[in-house]
This record gives structure tokens, sequence and C-alpha cells, in this order.
């Protein structure tokens, strides 16, 4: 099932390539796809198809809206210290922790958090995340995680646990 | 150990952190679809066989920074790699060679097809399709043969300019 | 038979690949693949000699659009001199190389050259010339290093860095050619470059374009100032590859690339003339007597091999004259290319011979030898004839050619170059009667009491060789007839050559 | 479109400077990373030019080749071999 | 114009540091630059104003593509040269490291034993 | 075949036998090579009676332009070279037998004899400047072989031989190119060129250098000493004395006077005269210093070359005809000497003047053939050599040429002096013990030594039938010069003195030699008895005051010029071999260093190479 | 219309490249440099990717623009990472001015304790 969907993802994504429908491009599309899937689906991860459950799937195009807006604020964030003339930074790696199990969800939390404004995954060690914070506001793990972690977290849960 | 699984592997300690990793496994399907899309469209677009044997050469370069010299190694053996090499080679030298049956070497006598569609031009996605072979498995070669001496490459940079 | 001209690169090309897959079922294969494709080839390269000239579209594109393989006298003449040298160096292979691990792979870069260097001669624009000579180059950068001991990694190197100098050089010039013509096909070159009927003139970008070429495949055919790689890199590599490097790959890689674009593409010029004469001149004295100081006899070997490459260069730099009588001209390049076919045979045979007594004594510094010629009479006659042949003495053949390239100068009016050309060649006499003193002749070291004569697949290829050196000499009259022809067709027949643009 | 080009050449030099400057080693690696990204956006305008998709795939492939070089700078950092 | 010489300056840059410097490894950087020089210059060879790369597409006459397109053949050649190059750097760097097992040095001025 | 052709032909392909022939047989191989000498000798015998003859075949154009013509061509002069080749080779093999007893690999050394015959024969017969020329390589390689096959320390003379002539060999070749290149035929009857123009003028003194160098005159002479010590005498006295001066001369005879008629007076000329006159009195010096028979000997041969280049050089007709006389003269005394200086190594198993003496009693024949040569040598009447040197001294008052004159006479002075010495050294004063037991040399040695001499005696006494018989006929009739005997009338012909200045000159040098002699001499006289010093009998040995103290004398009374002669005689400084050596090497080592290894140094090289390049081809246009 | 959209979204993006680079030359140590930069680089090549999308409507370019922003948006931030980690264990210090390192503290104790 997972390597089928695996198979159907590649498929899809050539067809996006190839812009074209064509039985040419279809067949070889498929014998592309079959060799890709043979030879590598094997370490596709398992989340990565889950996804396309309905409500999953739903929840990832909330999520996808959530992270845009972020992106946009930190940007601007970014804009307003990099232009400052005085560097308003309080620059520090404080640590945090993840109630998210799965490699995916924890990977988009890592890859979302260093998306977002002033904070950047330096690692991740078991479930704790340590991220490098332009502007440093507590020390206190917890207080951390509310501030940068909760947000995503709630979303990424419904969509890959 | 050929019996572990490469899932197995990719988990492994060896390699990147699980970020990294799981990024590599979500996009690696991708990747090599894309290297064989440059390969075989060489005729339509530029790139072809080269172009596309380097990026697929990446997608394994990639597979070995992340996960370790095992798993690229279970993807493509250094006795597979220089097989597909030479194959590839000896038939991109040999297929020409009946072209003599129709009168020139290299003439391109398989079905020329409707320009602009994937089978056109003949025997040149067939050529493209061997020299992507080609490159993927040497460039692989030569990643993994200078890996071995990853330690001089350390070396290689802190020796001091001399005068 | 024309009609397969391209097998010439494809076979060695394909047969590579196929030796590295066939030796992971079979480790012996190697050695028959690579004998059966040398002798074939061989084979065909001699048959060839008779159907000169032709020239074939390759793909059956129409020139200058396809890509365009010429066959004339000169071509003809280096593609028998390449694979014949190659078969025999194979041959002689089989049991020198036992001593090496890795010898399908010595076997598959081997023929990668011959593949490249037939591609040299056979190709008719620049662009398969620059990725042929690479492909020829980069094999043999390899062989160099084939041995990694300290000496022959630092000679790989050495040789590498230069040689890529040199490439890159060659590519430039080619560069330069393509951005004045708009075109890389060599005949259709030769019409736009024409003096006469041309539409491009000899502007200062061209003579740029000549200084990068003269370079490029100097260093090639290791011309001074730019050989200092040769005598590094050539007695680095076994025997067999020395005998190839020295016999045919700086010939077909540098003199015959020069002749084929001075000639054939650009044209008789006083001014090339009389730098490719000094320079001849000069490896020949500066090659002569570097060889004299030398103790490592096939160090010594490679600085005889710049000074008898002074003998071909000066002889074409006389060819190349627009000022000499075209009958003279025509005498100096045909002493050229005559002594290019003998230095093929005689300095093959040296090489081979010193691997010879390598192989039984271990060593290559002649004054630990001695008195070999009673222990190895066959390798022994051999390198005393091929000595003979270098220092030319007659009736073999390299007196014929020493005495050719003399005489057009002196014909020519050129007495200094003829005084320089005698002397060189006695310089070489002396250097060779030095050898023969302490290899062949004087006393039998206690420790090579035991020395046997060297195997049979060792021995053949050197007596096939002596005796292709004093035929050669001894036949001077029919070698006269096959080659002055070849001569005359490479300088006098610039126009048809332009023809071969038709193709066909 | 010039304007925006000369922008983007801007902020190439900008990185250039970064690489040149340092000071660790790091600092380089990032830059040269950043650059990467811009050469991508490069070719997008210049595919807005042209309209052809073939610098679509260049900067598909050069995206994926800057992941790589990046990776493999980082495991030099860590002063790891690249097989490890 | 401007193109042509910063070629060239590149091209001197790798002559440079090809010759005066005594890393190896500088040295073969020196080649590379060298030839990234030609490459270059090859390119703009083949460069023309407002030309489109030399592949036909859907909605390009016949006669449109040959004004436009740049010539073929520079890429071809370039291509090519770069394929060699990467060959040649291949090995270049493999006996260099070959070298340092030997020599247990970098500095060619230290790896001499051939000389005279 | 055609009868010049066989006569190169078939010692050639006779030689291969002797290969084959097993070592014991040795006398087998000795007498087999003897058969096909005497059939060469009896061939040309023939000939010489027959008259002239040609053959000649085309074999090619060179580069189709320049024809090449395989030319034999025999006349009167080539004739008589040819006959006494032939019969120093019958004398020489005769020797042989004998001589190589107990010498290594005799059947090959037979076998270079033959070929040397066919080599020396295809020389004298040769029409063809180049064909000529590779006959004379194909000597100098016998040569190099033929001295390998002898003692310790051979290789080194043998290469400096072949250094030696293989350098002259090369401006021959440069020579015959020139005159080929310029005037489009090898052909050398009918070949004529002037020493008008410098290219004429240069392909003589090539050809003039191959020459004199083959017969061994300064400064191309050092090959011939070194060879002496260490070569077998019978090689010696075949090839250095006698062969390698017929054809030397030959060929100086053939350039100057048949293919560039030289004139009396020119330039050339008085260069050939110097040449010669600096060679008689410089070798015979260095022979007064020498302690080594065979080397002593061997500078002899030297500087009677002088007297030969000399008379031929002068242009002078009757000197001329002086100069191939003594060439012949020479050719016969001078193998005699070393034949009987083979006979001494033999039996005495040395040739070192000190460690010889007092052997004439024990091998008589070898003493008294010895002295007559010696005589001759020295030129006292009546030998032979007496009668050639006369006709050049009268050559030189006809040119009045007195410095030469004058070199010439003290040159056979010096020579008298040095051979008045080597016979008291050799054959009188005392005999150390361990010679008791030498008994004369067998036969078949003895043979050819008293043949020559007794040729020696003949010629001398009756000069004027060799003149008529050989010498005047090669040279009249346009040949070389026009000459008849009547110009010559003067020679004394039965052995008497005749009057004339001449005449004079000879008696003041006979007389000169003797004093030299007497005066440095005096303390070579042997005393017999025992002598008593402080009680106590010393052994005869110490007090043998050996012969060649003398030339001590000599060294240190003819003034320091000659005594740094002498001093760097022996290490050779004096020779242009060592000079050009030194220079030569002093390049290499140059040259070595400046191929320092270092990668940058080369990369340095073809930049700059490239940048002067474009340089001229762009800005010299 | 869309021309309109895809000039500003271009706008757009060239502005947070620039202000990316700006922050790279301006900030103080690589780990703000690291910020400063992916995050505009990334968002500012991702809006240039996009209006794409507008100058040439959807087709082949379009997707394959589409696919590009997919992918790097994947892909830069692991870079960012994994370079930011290299960095740290490379013993790269934090600027100066900042306030805590727990990564540094917690390494630290992972070494003493064996
Ligand atoms: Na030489
Ligand atoms: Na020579």
């Amino acid at each position: 099932m997972k390597r089928f969907l695996h198979f159907l993802i590649i498929y899809a994504v050539w067809l996006l390539l190839t812009w074209s429908l064509d039985w040419q491009e279809l067949l070889v599309g498929v014998l592309v796809a079959l060799f890709a899937e043979l030879l590598l689906g094997d370490i596709f991860p398992v989340e990565g198809v889950r996804v396309f459950h309905p409500r999953r799937f739903f929840w990832l195009f909330v999520y996808f809206w959530v992270f845009i807006w972020a992106m946009i604020r930190s940007n601007f964030d970014v804009a307003y210290r990099v232009l400052n003339i005085y560097l308003p930074i309080k620059p520090g790696i404080v640590k945090v922790r993840t109630k998210l199990t799965s490699d995916m969800g924890r990977t988009f939390l890592a890859n979302s958090i260093t998306l977002t404004p002033g904070t950047m995954t330096v690692d991740m060690i078991g479930d704790h995340l340590y991220i490098h914070w332009i502007n440093v506001q507590s020390p206190d793990i917890q207080k951390d995680t509310e501030i940068i972690v909760r947000h995503f977290e709630r979303i990424l849960e419904r969509i890959f646990e | 150990m050929a019996t572990k699984p490469d899932i197995v592997i990719a988990d492994g300690p060896k390699g990147m952190t699980p970020i990294v990793k799981t990024v590599v496994r979500f996009a690696m399907g991708i990747i090599f679809m894309f290297g064989w899309y440059i390969v075989l469209y060489g005729h339509l677009t530029p790139g072809g066989g080269f172009a596309g044997g380097v990026i697929l050469a990446c997608g394994y370069v990639i597979l070995t920074l992340a996960f370790g010299k095992e798993l690229g190694l279970r993807k493509m053996s250094d006795m597979a790699a220089s097989i597909l090499d030479n194959t590839a080679a000896l038939l991109f030298a040999v297929v020409p060679m009946f072209g003599f049956l129709f009168g020139w070497y290299f003439l391109n006598f398989l079905d020329k097809g409707r320009p602009f569609q994937l089978f056109s031009a003949g025997n040149i996605p067939l050529y493209n399709i061997f020299i992507g072979f080609k490159v993927t498995a040497s460039l692989f070669a030569i990643f993994m043969a200078l890996s071995i001496f990853g330690r001089f490459v350390s070396k290689l940079v802190d020796e001091e300019e001399e005068g | 038979m024309q009609g397969l001209y391209p097998l010439f690169t494809v076979i060695p090309l394909a047969a590579a690949f196929l030796n590295l897959l066939v030796t992971k079922v079979n480790k012996k294969a190697a050695d028959y693949i690579a004998f059966i494709v040398a002798t074939v080839l061989a084979v065909m390269a001699v048959r060839m000699l008779f159907e000169a000239p032709f020239s074939y579209r390759v793909g059956g594109w129409p020139a200058p659009y396809g890509i365009l393989l010429v066959s004339d006298g000169l071509s003809a003449v280096m593609l028998a001199v390449i694979n014949v040298v190659s078969v025999l160096s194979i041959i002689y292979s089989f049991s020198y190389m036992n001593g090496y691990t890795a010898k399908p792979k010595y076997y598959s870069l081997f023929l990668l050259m011959i593949a490249g260097m037939n591609g040299v001669v056979m190709t008719g624009d620049f662009f398969n010339l620059y990725v042929f000579l690479e492909i020829a180059s980069i094999a043999s950068y390899a062989l160099v290093g084939f041995g990694t001991e300290h000496e022959e990694l630092e000679a790989s190197f050495k040789y590498l860095i230069l040689g890529t100098v040199a490439s890159t050089a060659i590519l430039f010039g080619i560069a330069f050619l393509y951005s004045m013509t708009g075109t890389l096909n060599m005949p259709d070159l030769a019409r736009q470059l024409d003096p006469m009927s041309g539409t491009v003139p000899f502007n200062r970008a061209l003579a740029f374009v000549i200084a990068l070429f003269i370079m490029g495949f100097g260093l090639k055919a290791s011309t001074v100032p730019f050989h200092a790689w040769l005598p590094d890199a050539h007695p680095s590599a076994p025997a067999p590859i020395s005998a190839m490097l020295s016999g045919v790959l700086i010939k077909a890689l540098g003199v015959y690339a020069i002749a084929r674009v001075m000639f054939s593409v650009i044209g008789p010029n006083a001014m090339v003339s009389s730098i490719l004469m000094f320079l001849g001149a000069l490896s020949m004295v500066v090659g002569v007597f570097l060889a004299v100081g030398q103790s490592d006899f096939k160090r010594m070997l490679a600085y005889h091999s710049i000074s008898q490459m002074g003998y071909v260069t000066i002889g074409l730099g006389l060819g190349l004259n627009p000022n000499v009588p075209p009958a003279i001209a025509a005498l100096g390049l045909f002493g050229g290319l005559y002594h290019l076919v003998n230095h093929a045979t005689f300095k093959s045979l040296l090489f081979l011979c010193s691997g010879s007594f390598e192989y039984r004594t271990g060593t290559r510094n002649r004054y630990e030898m001695g008195g070999l010629m009673r222990k190895m009479p066959v390798t022994g006659t051999a390198c005393s004839i091929a000595s003979l042949s270098i220092s030319g003495v007659p009736p073999f053949n390299g007196f014929w050619s020493k005495l050719v390239i003399i005489t057009a100068f002196i014909q020519a009016g050129y007495y200094i170059y003829g005084a320089i050309a005698v002397l060189v060649a006695f310089m070489t006499l002396l250097s060779f009667i030095k050898l023969q003193r302490f290899v062949l002749f004087g006393a039998l070291p206690k420790r090579f009491a035991a020395v046997k004569e060297a195997p049979f697949s060792m021995t053949l290829p050197l007596v096939v060789l002596a005796i292709l050196c004093v035929a050669l000499g001894v036949l001077y009259p029919f070698v006269d007839k096959g080659l002055i022809e070849a001569a005359r067709q490479t300088l006098l027949d610039k126009m048809s050559y332009m023809g071969f643009i038709i193709g066909g | 479109m010039n304007v925006y080009i000369g922008l983007l050449i801007l902020c190439i030099f900008m990185c250039l400077y970064r690489v040149g400057r340092g000071p660790t080693a790091p600092d380089r690696t990032v830059a040269i990373d950043i650059l990467g990204t811009l050469v991508v956006g490069f070719c997008a305008i210049w595919s807005i030019i042209t309209k052809r998709d073939l610098y679509m795939n260049i900067a598909i492939s050069w995206s994926l080749l800057n992941f790589i070089g990046s990776l493999a700078l980082a495991k030099y950092l860590e002063g790891r071999g690249f097989d490890e | 114009m401007i193109l042509y010489f910063l070629t060239l300056v590149l091209f001197v840059m790798g002559v440079y540091c090809l010759i005066a410097k005594k890393n190896i490894v500088k040295k073969i950087i020196g080649l590379v630059i060298i030839d990234y020089a030609i490459n270059l210059f090859i390119i703009l060879i083949g460069y023309r104003r407002d030309g489109v790369a030399p592949i036909l597409f859907k909605d390009m006459s016949m006669d449109e593509f040959a004004r436009h397109s740049v010539d073929p053949l520079p890429q071809a050649l370039v291509l090519t040269s770069i394929v060699i190059g990467l060959g040649v750097l291949a090995l270049q760097v493999a006996i260099c490291l070959r070298l340092y097992e030997k020599y247990k040095t970098f500095n060619m001025s230290e790896i001499n034993r051939l000389k005279g | 075949m055609h009868e010049l052709l066989s006569i190169i032909i078939v010692p050639a392909a006779a030689g291969i036998v002797p290969i084959f022939i097993p070592r014991r047989w040795k006398v087998v191989a000795g007498v087999y090579a003897l058969a096909v000498a005497a059939w060469v000798l009896l061939r040309s015998v023939a000939l010489y009676g027959g008259g002239d003859a040609a053959w000649a075949k085309f074999l090619f154009n060179l580069g189709g332009q320049l024809p090449f013509v395989f030319g034999l061509r025999l006349y009167h002069f080539s004739a008589f070279v040819l006959l006494f080749v032939a019969i120093f080779a019958v004398l020489s093999i005769l020797y042989s037998i004998g001589y190589l007893w107990s010498k290594d690999k005799p059947s090959l050394y037979y076998s270079f004899m033959l070929w040397t015959v066919s080599a020396a024969a295809g020389v004298v017969l040769a029409d063809n400047l180049l064909i000529l020329l590779m006959f004379w390589e194909i000597l100098t390689a016998i040569l190099f072989f033929m001295t390998n096959m002898g003692e310790k320390g051979h290789e080194k003379s043998a290469a400096k031989a072949f250094t030696v002539l293989g350098l002259s060999d090369a401006a021959m070749l440069f020579g015959v190119i020139l005159i080929w290149a310029t005037k489009g035929t090898l052909t050398i009857s009918g070949l004529s060129v002037s020493t008008g123009d410098p290219i004429g003028t240069t392909a003589f003194v090539l050809l003039f250098i191959g020459a004199i160098t083959k017969a061994g005159a300064m400064p191309f002479h050092s090959w011939i000493p070194e060879m002496a010590i260490s070569t077998p005498a019978s090689i010696m006295a075949f090839l250095p004395a006698s062969l390698d001066k017929l054809l030397g001369i030959y060929l100086l005879a053939r350039i100057s006077l048949d293919i560039f008629a030289i004139r009396a007076g020119s330039g050339l000329s008085l260069m050939m005269m110097i040449v010669g006159a600096a060679t008689i009195i410089f070798a015979v010096l260095m022979a007064l210093a020498q302690h080594n028979l065979k080397k002593l000997l061997s500078f002899h041969a030297v500087s009677q070359v002088g007297y030969m280049v000399l008379g031929v050089g002068s242009g002078i007709p009757i000197a001329i005809v002086g100069g191939l006389f003594h060439m012949l003269n020479h050719a016969i005394y001078k193998s005699s000497l070393f034949l009987e200086a083979g006979a001494v190594e033999k039996r005495a198993g040395t040739t070192e003047l000190d460690e010889l003496g007092g052997l004439a009693r024990l091998m008589p024949v070898t003493f008294i053939t010895m002295a007559i040569a010696a005589l001759s040598i020295s030129g006292i009447p009546p030998m032979n050599g007496f009668a050639s040197k006369w006709l050049i001294y009268q050559g030189m008052l006809e040119g009045r040429h007195v410095v030469f004159l004058v070199v010439a006479i003290f040159g056979s002075a010096l020579t008298l002096a040095s051979f008045v010495k080597v016979i008291h050294s050799v054959f009188l004063g005392r005999r150390p013990e361990r010679f008791a037991g030498v008994k004369e040399v067998d036969f078949s040695m003895q043979l050819p030594m008293i043949f020559l001499a007794i040729l020696c005696v003949l010629f001398g006494i009756f000069a004027q039938y060799p003149l008529e018989r050989f010498i005047i006929p090669s040279v009249a009739g346009g040949e070389l010069v026009n000459i008849s005997m009547g110009n010559i009338a003067t020679v004394p012909t039965d052995g008497f003195w005749s009057p004339g200045a001449a005449t004079a000159f000879i008696v003041v040098g006979i007389i000169l030699g003797l004093l030299v002699y007497a005066f440095t001499g005096r303390g070579a006289y042997r005393t017999d008895e025992n002598v008593w010093i402080g009680g106590n009998v010393m052994d005869s040995e110490e007090i043998r005051v050996p012969g060649t103290h003398f030339y001590k004398t000599v060294t240190d009374d003819l003034g320091p010029a000659v005594k740094t002669l002498f001093a760097d005689g022996d290490k050779g400084a004096a020779d242009g071999y060592n000079i050009i050596g030194r220079i030569g090497d002093g390049f290499v080592q140059l040259l070595r260093a400046i191929h320092n290894g270092n990668l940058s140094t080369y990369l340095a090289w073809i930049v700059i190479g490239l940048g002067i390049l474009s340089f001229i081809l762009i800005f010299k246009l | 219309m869309s021309e309109t959209i895809g000039y500003i979204l271009l706008t757009v993006g060239i502005v947070f490249d620039v202000l990316g680079c700006i922050g790279l030359v301006r900030l103080p140590d690589v780990y703000n440099r690291l910020q400063a930069g992916t995050k505009c680089v990334t968002l500012g090549t991702a809006a240039i990717l996009l209006s794409v999308l507008f100058f040439t409507g959807f087709n082949a370019i379009s997707v394959k623009a589409l696919l590009c922003i997919w992918f790097i948006l994947i892909t830069s931030p692991t870079a960012a990472h994994a370079i930011s980690r290299a960095a740290h264990r490379s013993g790269i210090r934090l600027w100066k001015g900042s306030v805590l390192d727990r990564y540094a503290e917690d390494r630290e104790g992972a070494e003493d304790k064996p």
C-alpha cells in the first residue's frame, strides 16, 4: 500500500513535469516511477503517505496557511532587525521539548521553526530541540516551548500522529 | 547483513541527523525520477545523458552523505557500478555499429517519429540513456573512491602554503 | 573496406570496456581480447595503406555538418605504424605484465590509448581531434602511473599537469579558430584560410592560434622547451607502454597533429617553418646531450626520443618552407616522415629491449649491467641492431632518413642545420657505443651469472621489430616510393584535402 | 526586468563578500548556500524572460546540487569523512 | 568585450596559481580555473544577444530558429570539455592523494626525485 | 657476377664460415681464411694486369630527385692499392695462425679479417662517394669489434678509437652530402669540385679530416697509441699500421688530386703541409717519450703519416710520388715492425721497454728483421724508407719549402735516435734472468717478417721498379697529376749517392740522429761484471741501466715547451679528444642542472616559450 | 491583471532577497547570519518562483516552478540546520552578546558524564 502510494506520488510529479498526456510519456513515466519505487520505495517514510487520509489532508492544508503566515511575519521581523542601525538582537540557543514522536512530524516541526521568526533549529536530540533564537525571551524550557513550538505542534499532531 | 532491509540501515546511527534523513528519504524518489526525466528528454531539451547522469549520481551521493556508505553501496555496489559503467560504454560503442547494416557508422537507423515526441530522433534517446547510466555509475564510483581518502581532505586544507 | 573505417576507433573502445566486463568472469580473457583486437586492427591498418585517399562521413551526414573521417597518405602511414607497434607491444605484455596486478585495467587503458591515437589520425575535424587527443592522453597519464611507486606517481603527476596545460592550449586555439571561421571541419577551414581562394586573411589572431598549436602539440611531441615531462614519464611506464609512448604516442598526438594542422589546414608559412626548424634543431642538440649524461637505460632512451623527434620536426619545418623549391620541401618532409616511421621501429625496439634486460637483471642502471650479450643473445642482437639504426649507421633505416634530412637541408642551403644534424647523429652514436660497452660487452657481474634469455612472447616482438629496422633500411628504394607519395600528398595536395569537404 | 536582475546581482556580490571575508569556514558555507538559492531565483527570472521551461529544469537541478553541497560542507565542517 | 577581458583575467589568475603555488592542491585548483576560463571563452564565442538556446521548441518556426538560436557547436564543445575536465580532475585528485600517501607532503617542490 | 663485385662479395660471404668452425679447429679456420685471402690476392694480381674496368648499377633517386648509382671502378691506382691490401691481408692472416694460438675466439677473428678485406676492397673500388663512405664506416665498426676482442682495458681504447673515427666519419658524411646536394651526383669518376666557393672548401676539409683520421695524422691521431697497448699486434699490424695508411692516403690522394684538384701553393695545400709537418715532429717527440714498444711504434706510425700528407699535400709532382711511395713503404716496414713487436710480446710476454733486453741472441730472426725495418723507417739508405723520403725532400726543395724540409729531416733524425734506443733496449742491453728460456717464434710467424724485411731492402735498392710499376702509372696519364719517369730521373735508382743538396741533408740527418743518441744515451752502456758497493754484491738487475733512461735527457734538454708537451702528453691534454670531452661534459652538467625536477620550472618554460612564440608570430608577421 | 500580481511577487521576492543578504553581511555571527539568510532568501526565491506562475500562466514552466518551490522549502531549512549544527560542533562559539547556550551546556555535560 505504502509503496504503491509512493509510486503514485512519483508518477504524479512525472506527469506534472512532462505536462502532456502523450501515450509515450505516460508509458515511460510508468516505467521510470516503477524503477524509482523499486529502488527507493523502502526508505520512503510511511508518514509521507498517511497524509492522504482526508482529515489529515485538511489539517495539512490548514497548516500550510499558518506556516505561510508565520513565515511572512518572520521575514518582516528579520527585516526590522537587519535594517535597524542598532541591531536590536539578544541571541542564544534555547532548549524546547516536543510531544511529536514521528520523524516526519518532528522534521516538519524543525523546519517550520527554522522558517519562522527569529528561530532556527540547531539540533534535535530525542524529543528535545535546540533552537537558536535571535531574541531570547526567557531561559525556561516550558515557556520557550509555549512560545516557539506549541502553535505548530497542535496542527502537526493532527497530521502525522 | 545482506538480509537487513535498507530501512533499518537508514534508521541506523550512522549518517546525519534524523531531520536530514527524513527529508532525504522523503525527496529521494522524486529526485531520482527527475534525473531520469532530464536523461530521457535530452533530445528535446538541453542536458540529456550527461546532466541527467550527474543528477542521478548526486542522488546517490546524497544517500551516502545522509545515511553513510553502507546504504549508498547497497543501492549501487562497486561491482554494480563498474559493470553498469562498462556495459553502458560498450553499448554506446556497439549499438552505432548496427549503422553499418544501413550504410554508415552512427547512422540513425531507428524511426525518427514526429518532432517533439519522446520517441523522436531515433537512436539519440538510446545514447542518452547509455550516457546517463555511464555518468551515474562512474561519478558515483569516483565519489566513493575519493571519499575513502576523506581523512586526507582535512590535511589537504590544513597544510600551510610554504613561502 | 573503406566502409569499415570508423572501426579503428570503435573496436578498441568497445574492447576496452568489454575487457573490464569479461575479466570479472575470467582473468585470462584480457590477454586474448587485447591480442585479437590489436591484430585485427594491425591487419586492417596495413590493408588501408592501399586504400587512401578517401573520406568517410559518420552517420551519413554531409560535411561540414557531420563528423568527417579522412584517410590520406599521412593518416594511412600513421595508422599502420600505430597499430603494428601496438600489437607487438601487447604481445610483449603477456609475460612482462605478469608482475603487475590489475592486468585487465592495463589492457583496457592500452586499448583506450590505441582508440584515441587512431581517432586523432583519422578525424577530419578539430572537435574530434581534441576529444580523441584527450582520450589518448588520459589513458597515457594513467598508464605512466600504473606502477604506483614514488617515481611512477611523481612522473605521472608532472606529465598530467603539463599535458593538461597543453590540451588547454589546444582547446583554446580551436575555440579561437572557430570564432574566426565558424567551423571546425578541417577541409572547410583549409578552404577558408587558403591565401588564394580563402575568406579569412592571415591575421594576428590566426598567428596566435598557430603559436598555441605549436606549444600544445609541441608539448605532446616533446619539442624543447616543452619536453620536460618526457624524460620522467617514458621511463616510469612499464616497458611496453614506454615503447608505445616513445614509439607512437608522441608522434600521433604531436607530430602528426602539427603536420596536419600546418600543412593541410594553415598551409606553408615561412615564419612557422623557421620556428619549427629552430625548435627541431634545439631538441636534437639538447636531447642528445642530456642523453649522453644518463646512467638510467630508459631515461637515456627517453632523451634520445626528444632528439630524434627533433629530426622529424626539423624535417617538417623544411617541408613547410614556401621559399624553397617544392621538390626540396617535399624531400625534407619525406625525410621527416621517414624518420618518424623509423623512430617508431627502433625506439620501441630499444624500450622493449630495456624492458627485457630489466625483467631479467632487475636493474636499469647501465653501469650495473654488462656482458649480457652472451647471456641474452637474441635481446642483445636486437638491441645492437636498434642502436645502430638510431645512430644512423648504414645500411640500417635510421641512416637513410637522416641522410635524406641532411641532404634536403643542404640542398635548401641551410648548412648549419645540416651540420647540426650530422653532429647529433654522431653524439647519438657515441652514447649508444657507451651503452653497448656497459650493457652488452664488458664484464658480466657475478650476480647475473644465472640470467637467462627472456621468454618467447618477449623476444618475438624484438625479432619482428629488428627485422623491420633492417628491412626499412635495406629496401630503401621501395620505402622511398611509398613514403614520398605520402609526403607529396600531405604537402602539395592541400587542394584535394579541401576536396574532402564534399565527402564521399 | 533589468532592475530585478541588477538587484539580484547586488545580492550575489554581497554573498561573495561574505564568502571572501569569512571569517570562519561556516560563514563561507552559509554564504555559498545562500548564493545557490539566489541562482535559483535568477533562473526563474530568466525563464520568465525567455518563456522557456528548460531554465526551470536548471533551477531544480541547481537547488538539488546546492542541497548536496551544503550537506557535504556541513559534514566536512564536523570533520567527518563523507562516507560516515 | 569586457567579458572577454574578465575571462582573460581568470585565465591569468589560473596560470599564476598553477606556477607560483607549491601546494599540489592549489596547482590543481589553478588548472581548474584555467579550464573554466577556456569554457567561459567558448561560451562567449557562441553567445549571441537576444539569442535563444539551440533547441527547437514547438511555437518556433525553422527560419526564426536559425536567426535567433545561438550556435550549438560551442555548447557541445563546452559540454565535452567539461566532461573531459571532470575526468582529468578525478585523475589528478586520485594521483595527488596517492602522492600524499607516498611522500607525506603536498609540497610539490619536495616531490622531485626525478631530475637531470 | 662481375669481377669487381666478386672481390667485395666473395670475402664477405666467405667470412661467415669461420663463425661456425669450432674453437679447437683454430688452424683450420686460419688456413681457410688464408685460402680466401690468397684467392683475393690472385684476383687482384689478375685485375692489376687486366687494365681498367668499371661496373655500375642504378639503384634509385633519393626522394625522387638525386640519382644513386652503385658504381665500382678499377684503374691503375686503385688496382695497385687493392693489390697491397690483399698482400698485407695474406701476410697478417699467415702471421695470425701462429700468433693467435693462445687467443680467445679465433674463428670470429678470422671472420673479421675477411670482412675487413672485403670492406677495404669496397673502399678502393667504390666509384660512389656514399658507397665508399659506407665501406669506410664498416671498417671502423670492424675495428671496434676487433679491438673489443683484446685484453683488459680494451673497452676504453676501443670506445676512444670509435669516437675519433666516428667523428671523422660524420665529418666525411657531411662532406659527401655537401657534394651530392650541390653537384647532384656521387660518381667519383668525372666528379670535379672547385675549391673556389666556401662549399667546396668545406667539403674538401671535411673529407680531408676523414682521410687523415683514418691514416692517423695529428690532431686526430690519438686513437692509434691508445689502441696499441691492448690490441693484438697482428691486428695493429694489419689495420692501423698498413691498411688504414693505404686507405687513408689513398683517399687523401683521391680527393686532393682528383676530385678537388688542389694545386701547389694554394692555401689548402699549405694547410695540408702544415698538418703533415706538425704530425712529423710532434709525433716523433711523443714516440721518444714512450716506454711501451707497441705504443712507441704507433707514435712512429703517426709521425710517418706526416711525410705522406706533406708530400701529397704539397701538390708538387715529385713530392706526391714520394708521398705515395712512402705510403707503400711505410705499410711494409711498419707492419713488419708490429709483427716483430708481436713476436717479442709472444715470447717475452711483455712490450715494456724497461723490462726487455738482450733478446738478440735468442730471437735472431726477429732481431735482424726489426733492425732492417728500423733502418728503413729512419730513412737510412739503402732502405725503402730512404728512397721515398728522399723524393719528398726533393719536392720540398723544388717548392722552396725550406722550413718543411728542415722539419722533415729533423723528424727522421729523431726517428733514427728513437729506434736506436729501441734496438738497444730490446735486443741489446742486459738480459733479465727470466728471459733465459725465450725461443724464436715459429716459422708461420717468421715468414711474413722475413718477407717484409726483404721487401724493405728491395724497394730501397731497386726503387725504380716499384716506382715505375706502381706509383708513376697511378699518378701518370692524368689520373692524378701529369708526371713521368723523366721528372724524377734524379732518384738514386742504384742505391748509391747521387749529387744534390738533398744528399747533404740526408747525411746531416743521420749524423744528427746519431749525435742525439750518443749524447743522450751515455748512461746506457751496460757493465758486465758485478759491482762492489760498500762490500756487498748488488743484484745485477738493479744496476742494469735500461736504455730508456736517455729519453729523460731528451725531455730535459729540449726545453720547457717540449717538457710540458710530454708532461701533459701522457695525461692526454694535448689530445683533442679529452678537450672536447671536457667541454661536452660541462655542457651536459649544465643542462642536467637546469632540469631540476621542479614542476614550476617546467611550467615556466612552457609559458615563456608560448610567450616568445606568440610574440614572434604576431609581431614579426 | 496576473502580470501585475507577478510583478508584485517578483518585487517582494527580490526585496526579501536583498534584505537577507544585508543580514548576511551585517549580523555578527554565523548563527544569526543563517537566520537572516535562510528565511529571507528562501521566501524571496519562493516568491520569485511563484511569480513565474502569474507571468507564464499555468503550464509546464509554472508547474516546474511550483515543484522547485516545494523543493527549496524543504531543503533550505534542512541545510541551515545541518550547517548550524556542524558549525556548533566544529567549535564555533556564539556571538559574545549572546545570552545563553543550552546546546553547549548539554553537550559538555554529555561529554563529562562517561
Ligand atoms: Na639522439
Ligand atoms: Na640523433
